[in-house]
């Protein structure tokens, strides 16, 4: 095994070396876990499916969107029909080549109506997918999207052979499984057939799930593991001491909202919403909550948008004004509220308490009422009238289009406004950047104004691993350790 | 008249292991959640999710439900883990291996240690040993399993002694007993919470028995000490010590799930904490069983042992 | 625990042991365990219930303010996993864990009480069904059950009472009913039989106060494991929900930070086994007191 | 050697003086063990002996006697060199002579020489053979195993004859069979003779009796005793017969001892000591033993026919009748068709031996048992099985006095409140003069009102039983049943009961049914004798027409086995 004292220097630069088994730490695996490409849900679902199959488009490390299966993905000027271009030479991990019917097949089995899969919910104006050529495939929709290519690029849409069966899966990825129990750990070894110009570089991964942050600390502090996603932010400083340990910090795109239902009282009162956003103080949510790594939030998502309005002034704490609007909204003397929180992503329950203490001297009188992830998913999802949510990074129009438009799947602060719609509408069938980024930043500054959502930062991505692991790199994705991306990875020499 | 004594405790537990599991079943029912959904995920149409249920016999009204769930614990089928769909016996079948293998581990130390600690303890009573022995019993039966799992965990994993793992964690495909420094923390963790109270209750009963008449007689007889204990007073102990080792027994079948928690060990107590959180139903209610049905056997075990050892019911035997 | 009761005593010279229940305290206190059970109960107690008058004065935070960033080396005991300040929610956080057992143990002890005694006293059928009642009950593993009625429920103060407080019921009913069935073939309830007084006031005057020693060692025993079953449920997050300041919860809170910043662990740690140690030694020592045996030392 | 004067430990000998071993001490050739100023104290350094000098010779019975808590086990197990736990002792020796060998000091001997000694030259028969047999020992291998650890005989085979051997001596059978039984399967009698075979076993010199018949009825214990009084003389051993009833002494010993607090207060020859006692306490403890002829005045006054007492009048319906009752607990028949009456003032005394159905009648009567058949009669008004259907009026008219003091007053309540029991449910009395009933009532049974408030934890048992009896009185009853009120009481304390309740009868004209199985009893209170044997009364009628003819063989018995003074 990797185990090593401290003190010691690897090589980590230069030329990677080959060989080695890399042991990576997850948590949130369950007996649910899957392999299957389209359905990853937590942190080990995605490691997986990153390292299993490809999407035709995939976000780099910056969060720009990069091909991958695809050398080309192109709309026409409508933005009604998508032509994507495959990449040539490319063989399933059973040797079988990619070919314009597997993407036809994949797309068949993301949107199919009796099951549809993750990332389905961006796709409902996907009419058909159609091989048009020995290496072109076109999507044509029903309506006008200039943001296709976000929504496809996703490591939910990989590619996958025709007759693909979960339990014996088959992708492009770098590696492929070679053991899966559920819950508990996963082999991968790298795949014969991969296409990719680097890597991958260790004999064989390993993902062990953990089932809290404490387990898979300390099995990273005692050396039982190499690499470990996501450390609580709390712990960054601690372990980073450690001179045995690397960080990996990323700054991403994720937001932790707290979602205020604009059609239930007393959020349907503007100067409500309006109160309950003055009065944060984002920057102690961030040093409490986030230990400080993380970005002010300003009440709009997106921060990774080349489209998002930077300029608009930040909001900050003012307990005076918010206690006007709450008076002029009726609530004078004070306001109780319940706020529905759970553990569905480290730092939702921290938040919700220190929002609780902040609104306090608003005279808000917060309740917390933790629920189990079950439940908060459970058949009250969406519907509960002040609760949270967590978001990876997103472009803002994918965001709209899942999360605030009347029909989004999940427009969990029932935002509905027509004047909003027509702009999305309209930014969506924009394919100029710079029109539509006034669009969409027109929209934005609706939410600034009258949302629901109370957005106060963006998390950063913290990971940590020993630091005879090389080939880590910051990636905006929110995906942890460098996006997963563990065919760069090697295992550097004691020098 | 033993046969029948004992045909009696077994018919006893027979139907409390039913009532139980009348109780589980219901229990389980009022669970929030809705298992088809469950398995199918959010976004799951109406007809599959109908499909699934008529499949799972979630259309049935309870007490048909009940049967046919009653039916299937008597063919080895425990249903289908909604969380992972498949077969819940697949899913416990190793953890339920992990946790006996744990449990059997603290039981072989504790079982021995406390039955001797105990003895050592009757024997030299008013002494200061006795009293350290008690001090320290006390103090340790009166303790949650996770304060004295915490405490070892500082004392030899995190900040004292850096020698033990703190979790439990075994490469892929490999049982958890390949690695035996990480089963030593969670097994002695498990160990200090049974032991006291098999050396309290062993201390009590030797200390009764040695104050009864016939041990008197049998040093006024001349009999050497150790005969007294061995032959006289021993045997008079095991009915009370097995009572209590059956209920310590019975215990670690349900306290291992705080022990498991705390070290991250992969046995049926973690699956029943994942379970009930993503209500697995058949899960809860496998797991459930599998604990009432432990409990019910080792305390039918210790009765029968009971009845063995008592010369009145032996010879009514014969 | 020898609850050997010395029954009638053949040689007509009085007991050497007075049974006035004055006496017990006093003879609690005569034991190096009371002493001791007695003296690490009443710091726990007091720290729980004047802690939280404390919390703010001693450290400069309420438990609820953010002192520094979390698990800061900041203050006396550090901060925790928001920045808090661990000493004050220390100091709020035994009041309660103290209160949910001492109502959860009462429930117990009334249910499982007034079950027993009625079993032993009533015999015949419906003995039977109390104790095959029992029997299921106690057959279903405590967790489970806690574990259940907390998804159902939720997990609300009164819930974790009624839930530890029923898995008490039957362990208790067992032990007022054998107390019961060792004095009801007494002659002074054959005397009260005798003189028809009203049943319900036999339970209560004559079977009662003659099981109050056993019961009251049970109690103490109860109070210990209500302790730990509520700081274990806190424990695994089923308990106390956040913000509370609550021993069990800030070791759930802060267990992550257990090489690091140890407080936000150890102080609760240490007061829940004080807490616990300390009334065990005192139902110990009841035990002894009330019990009716030889003299030992 | 004569009465040690307790408070002059001096005139004893000093230990070891003198003694040309090994024939035995100086002052007797055949004197086996010698007790020389034996002080026991408790750890807590309170004396318990004080100084205690007896001499034990071969061949010879010594009655230990005295009341409870006099310290006569103590002694008997000194003798031993046993000290129960929470004792130790302070001075003074135990000597022995056995049979052809060295004198032992018994406390200078260390632990082994301890066990060779115990169970081999001196040997114990406790009191209760069922509290001191392993229950889980087959008792053929507990008189086995003292010939184990002893080493007795060369060969296994030996050892089984001599386990035959002395079952058979002890009238037992020896069969395989019998030996390999468990104690709970022998009756009491033959389990005590199963402890005076594994005494004998080893022929040892010296034998400690602890009560050994306390327990048993007055059949078994003649029978006992014959075969104690039978091996002492074959095996010639020197017996320390240790007990509270003087009549057995009388019986069995050659001389007796007498017990006061710790002291010897006389010992002599049998006849000397019981008929021409020196000691006042000696005189005492004399007196209050009963007698079959009823000459003594047990209690004070002697008994005279009370004049309440009505001479038959056939056509007055008595003021108690009971009609054929019935009983059964499953197969067992317990009671079967008694028939009793009672008439104003009149005494019957209901005898018979342990499980004869006594108690059971008896609570028949009062109402405590209500799943007999027959009839129950207060004069002519049938009364209801239960006591709690029963009119209030026939509740305080008939009273129930329970056998044992130590369990019929709740320890937690006062004497007062006890006794105010039956008026709060009788309602007879308004709760303002309630105390004042008690506090008469308490004055009737000579223990002062100052008992009101007293808890019976710090009564004796014979203070006990006087609020006891002051609890039936204080809804002035017409019939008294007495259920072995005295069976658990010293001798003098029960002297004192019986003259208490004679003195009951005669001033409030009471009725009383008095159960017991001690006949002794019989003159000293009763008019009328029913003697009851497996559920039937088989001799009834006045005390002395059953005493002068007794008609069933069982009576007959009961008479002959009666030990007396
Ligand atoms: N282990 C002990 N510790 C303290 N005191 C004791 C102990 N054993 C006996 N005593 C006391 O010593 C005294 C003598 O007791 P002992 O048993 O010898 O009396 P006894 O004459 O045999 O009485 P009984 O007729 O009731 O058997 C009593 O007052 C008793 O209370
Ligand atoms: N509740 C019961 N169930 C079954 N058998 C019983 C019950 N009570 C008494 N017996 C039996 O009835 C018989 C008579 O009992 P009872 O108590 O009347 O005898 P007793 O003459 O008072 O004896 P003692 O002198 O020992 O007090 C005994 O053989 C006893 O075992
Ligand atoms: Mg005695
Ligand atoms: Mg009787």
């Amino acid at each position: 095994s990797n185990g090593a004292g401290g003190g010691e220097h690897f090589q980590v630069e230069g030329p990677p070396r080959k060989g080695g088994i890399l042991r990576v730490g997850l948590t949130g695996g369950s007996a649910a876990d899957t392999a299957d490409a389209h359905s990853p849900v937590n942190n080990g679902d995605i490691a997986r499916t990153v390292n299993l199959y490809d999407p035709l488009l995939m976000r780099d490390d910056d969060y720009v969107l990069r091909p991958r299966l695809a050398t080309s993905f192109k709309p026409n000027a409508a933005a009604t029909v998508w032509t994507a271009t495959l990449r040539t030479g490319v063989r399933f991990s059973d040797g079988s080549p990619l070919e314009p019917e597997d993407v036809v097949y994949t797309f068949k089995r993301i949107t199919d109506k009796k099951d549809p899969k993750v990332i389905a919910s961006g796709l409902t104006m996907l009419d058909d997918v159609v091989k048009t050529g020995p290496h072109t495939v076109e999507f044509r929709l029903s309506e006008p999207n200039s943001v296709l290519d976000d929504q496809i690029g996703q490591y939910a849409g990989g590619i996958v052979p025709r007759g693909y069966d979960p339990k014996k899966p088959i992708g492009t990825g770098p590696f492929v499984l070679e053991s899966f129990a559920p819950g508990e750990s996963t082999v991968l070894k790298p795949n014969p057939h991969y296409w990719g110009k680097t890597g991958p570089f260790v004999d064989e991964v390993r993902l062990l799930s953990f089932n809290d942050d404490d387990a898979v600390i300390n099995a990273l502090l005692s050396s039982q593991v190499d690499a470990v996603s996501q450390i609580p932010l709390a712990l960054v400083e601690v372990i980073g001491s450690d001179e045995r340990m690397a960080i990996l910090n990323s700054k991403t795109g994720r937001w932790m909202p707290f979602t205020m239902r604009v059609d239930r009282p007393p959020f349907d009162d503007v100067r409500v919403r309006q109160a309950f956003r003055l009065v944060v103080d984002r920057q102690q949510m961030i040093d409490q909550v986030l230990s400080g790594f993380g970005q002010l939030g300003n009440d709009m998502y997106g921060i990774l948008d080349p489209a998002y309005p930077k300029d608009i002034p930040q909001r900050t704490q003012d307990i005076a004004k918010a206690k006007e609007l709450l008076a002029a909204a009726g609530h004078g003397n004070g306001l109780k509220v319940e706020l529905v929180t759970a553990p569905i992503q480290s730092g939702v329950v921290e938040a919700a308490q220190v929002f609780a203490q902040q609104a306090k001297a608003a005279d808000i009188d917060v309740s917390i009422r933790r629920v189990d992830s079950t439940t908060f998913f459970g058949d009250d999802y969406l519907q509960w009238d002040f609760a949270q949510d967590f978001w990876n990074s997103r472009n803002i129009l994918g965001q709209t289009v899942a999360g605030t438009v009347k029909d989004a799947p999940f427009n969990e602060t029932h935002w509905d406004n027509p004047r909003f719609e027509r702009l999305a509408a309209q930014a969506r069938g924009e394919l100029d950047e710079a029109k539509r980024a006034k669009l969409i930043r027109q929209g934005q500054e609706m939410l600034f104004d009258e949302g629901g959502y109370i957005i106060w930062g963006f998390a950063n991505q913290v990971d940590a691993y020993q630091k005879y692991v090389a080939g880590m790199k910051e990636n905006a994705t929110g995906i942890p350790l460098g996006g997963y991306n563990f065919n760069r990875v090697w295992i550097g020499e004691v020098s | 008249m033993i046969a029948k004594l004992i045909a009696k405790r077994l018919a006893v537990s027979v139907l409390i292991l039913l009532a139980v599991s009348v109780i589980v079943f219901a229990a389980t029912l009022l669970l929030p959640g809705d298992p088809a959904r469950a398995i199918l995920g959010q976004q799951a149409t109406p007809e599959r999710i109908a499909a699934l249920n008529e499949q799972m016999h979630l259309d049935q009204p309870p007490v048909v439900r009940y049967f046919l769930w009653l039916g299937g614990l008597f063919t080895g089928d425990f249903g289908l883990s909604t969380s992972a769909n498949a077969p819940v016996a697949v899913l416990l079948g190793e953890r339920l291996g992990n946790s006996l293998v744990l449990m059997a581990l603290a039981a072989l130390i504790s079982v021995p240690v406390g039955i001797a600690v105990g003895i050592f303890s009757a024997l030299h009573r008013g002494r200061r040993s006795d009293s350290a022995v008690t001090w320290v019993t006390l103090a340790l039966a009166a303790l949650p399993e996770f304060v004295i799992g915490i405490g070892l965990i500082t004392l030899f994993a995190t900040s004292v002694l850096k020698i033990l793992p703190a979790v439990t964690m075994s490469p892929p495909g490999q049982p958890v007993w390949l690695i035996p420094s990480q089963l030593v923390l969670p097994t002695l963790t498990l160990a200090l919470v049974v032991a006291p109270y098999i050396a309290r209750m062993m201390r009590a009963t030797m200390i009764e028995v040695l104050d009864s008449g016939y041990i008197e007689m049998a040093r006024l007889k001349g009999v050497p000490e150790r005969r007294v204990i061995f032959r006289h007073a021993l045997p008079h102990a095991i009915g009370p010590v097995a009572q209590v080792v059956a209920i310590q027994l019975a215990w670690l079948a349900g306290g291992v799930v705080v022990v498991e928690f705390l070290f991250r060990f992969p046995g049926m107590g973690q699956a029943l904490i994942d379970a009930v959180n993503y209500r697995d139903v058949a899960v809860v209610q496998a797991v459930s069983m599998i604990v009432a049905a432990v409990y019910i056997v080792v305390n039918l075990a210790a009765d029968i042992i009971g009845i063995m050892a008592d010369p009145k019911l032996r010879s009514a035997a014969a | 625990m020898s609850t050997h009761i010395l029954t009638s005593d053949p040689t007509g010279a009085p007991p050497r042991t007075s049974s006035k229940p004055p006496g017990v305290l006093r003879r609690v206190w005569a034991q190096s365990e009371g002493r001791v059970g007695i003296v690490l109960t009443a710091v726990v107690v007091v720290l729980a219930v004047f802690g939280p008058l404390l919390a703010a004065p001693l450290t400069g935070y309420t438990p609820y303010q953010f002192a520094d960033r979390p698990f800061a080396h900041s203050g006396v005991f550090g901060t925790d996993n928001l920045g808090r300040s661990v000493l004050a929610r220390f100091l709020d956080g035994g009041r309660l864990l103290l209160l949910y057992s001492v109502l959860a143990t009462a429930l117990g002890m009334v249910v499982g009480g007034a079950l027993g005694m009625l079993a032993a006293y009533a015999r015949g059928w419906l003995d039977s069904v109390i104790m095959r009642l029992n029997d299921i009950v106690l057959a279903i593993p405590q967790l489970v059950f806690a574990l259940l009625a907390i998804t159902v429920l939720g997990p609300k103060g009164w819930v974790l009472v009624v839930v530890i407080g029923l898995t008490h019921a039957p362990r208790i009913a067992r032990v007022a009913r054998s107390a019961t069935l060792r004095v009801i073939n007494e002659d002074y309830i054959r005397a009260a039989e005798m003189y028809s007084v009203p049943r319900w006031r036999i339970i209560g005057r004559e079977i009662l106060p003659n099981i109050a020693g056993p019961l009251s060692v049970e109690a103490g025993l109860r109070l210990t494991y209500s302790i730990g079953a509520i700081a274990s449920l806190s424990f695994l997050g089923l308990g106390m929900q956040p913000p509370t300041a609550d021993w069990g919860l800030m070791i759930n809170e802060n267990r992550i930070a257990l090489s690091v910043q140890p407080w936000g662990v150890l102080l609760s740690v240490f007061a829940i086994a004080v807490l616990t140690i300390g009334t065990n030694l005192l139902a110990d020592a009841i035990a002894r007191a009330t019990a009716q045996t030889t003299v030992e030392e | 050697m004569t009465t040690a004067p307790p408070a002059a430990p001096g005139a004893a000998p000093a230990p070891g003086a003198a003694q040309p071993a090994p024939a035995g001490p100086a002052d007797g050739a055949d004197v086996v063990l010698r007790i020389d100023d034996l002080r026991i104290a408790t750890t807590g350094d309170a004396e318990i002996l004080h100084g205690i000098s007896l001499s034990l010779r071969r061949g010879q019975l010594l009655g230990l006697v005295g009341e409870s808590g006099s310290g006569k086990t103590t002694a008997g197990l000194a003798c031993l060199g046993h000290f129960r736990a929470g004792l130790k002792h302070t001075g003074g020796s135990v000597t022995i002579w056995p049979r052809g060998g060295e004198r032992i000091v018994v406390q200078e001997l260390g632990e082994d020489a301890l066990r060779q000694l115990r169970g081999a030259r001196v040997a114990y028969i406790p009191q209760d053979p069922a509290l001191s047999l392993n229950p889980a020992m087959r008792v053929g291998e507990q008189i086995r195993e003292v010939l184990d650890v002893h080493r007795w005989g060369d060969s296994d085979a030996a050892r089984e004859a001599r386990v035959a051997e002395v079952l058979a001596d002890v009238g037992l059978p020896s069969d395989r069979d019998y030996r390999r039984r468990w104690p709970h399967q022998l009756s009491g009698g033959q389990q005590q003779r199963i402890g005076i075979a594994m005494a004998f076993a080893m022929f040892p010199d010296v034998l400690i009796l602890d009560e050994p018949t306390t327990g048993l009825d007055v059949s078994t214990q003649a029978h006992v005793l014959d075969t104690i009084r039978d091996m002492t003389r074959r095996n010639d051993v020197a017996g320390l017969y240790i007990t509270h009833d003087l009549a057995v002494v009388a019986e069995l010993a050659d001389r007796v001892a007498v017990m006061l607090r710790g002291m010897l207060v006389e010992e002599g020859p049998v006849e000397r000591v019981l008929h021409h006692p020196e000691h006042d306490y000696t005189k005492r403890l004399l007196e209050a033993v009963p007698d079959l002829a009823g000459r003594k005045a047990i209690g004070g006054d002697p008994y005279r026919d009370s004049p309440a007492r009505i001479a038959d009048d056939a056509t007055a319906p008595p003021l108690l009748a009971a009609r054929n009752i019935r009983l059964s607990y499953g197969e067992a028949q317990i009671l079967d068709g008694i028939d009793l009456t009672l008439e104003p003032g009149e005494c019957t005394m209901l005898l018979g031996e342990s499980g004869s159905g006594k108690t059971t009648l008896s609570r028949c009567v009062a109402g405590l048992i209500d799943d007999y058949t027959g009839t129950v009669a207060l004069e002519s008004a049938q009364l209801a099985p239960s006591t709690r259907k029963r009119t209030a009026e026939q509740r305080s008219a008939i009273q129930y006095v329970f056998q044992s003091p130590f369990s019929s007053l709740n320890p937690r309540r006062t004497i007062g409140e006890s006794l105010t029991v039956p008026l709060e449910t009788s309602q007879r009395v308004p709760k303002a003069r309630r105390r004042r009933v008690v506090e008469e009532a308490l004055d009737a049974v000579r223990l002062g009102r100052s008992f009101f408030d007293r808890r019976p934890g710090d009564l004796s048992g014979g203070e006990r039983q006087r609020a006891a009896i002051a609890r039936a009185l204080v809804n002035s009853p017409r019939v008294l049943v007495c259920d072995e009120v005295t069976s658990a009481l010293d001798v003098s304390v029960q002297a004192s009961i019986i003259g208490l309740l004679r003195r009951l009868r005669e001033e409030n004209g009471l009725a009383m049914l008095f159960v017991t199985h001690n006949i002794t009893l019989a003159r000293h209170i009763a008019d009328n004798l029913a003697i009851l044997n497996r559920g039937r009364i088989v001799d009834y009628g006045p005390v002395d027409d059953v005493f002068a003819h007794p008609t069933h063989a069982y009576t007959k018995a009961l008479l002959a086995d009666i030990p007396t003074l």
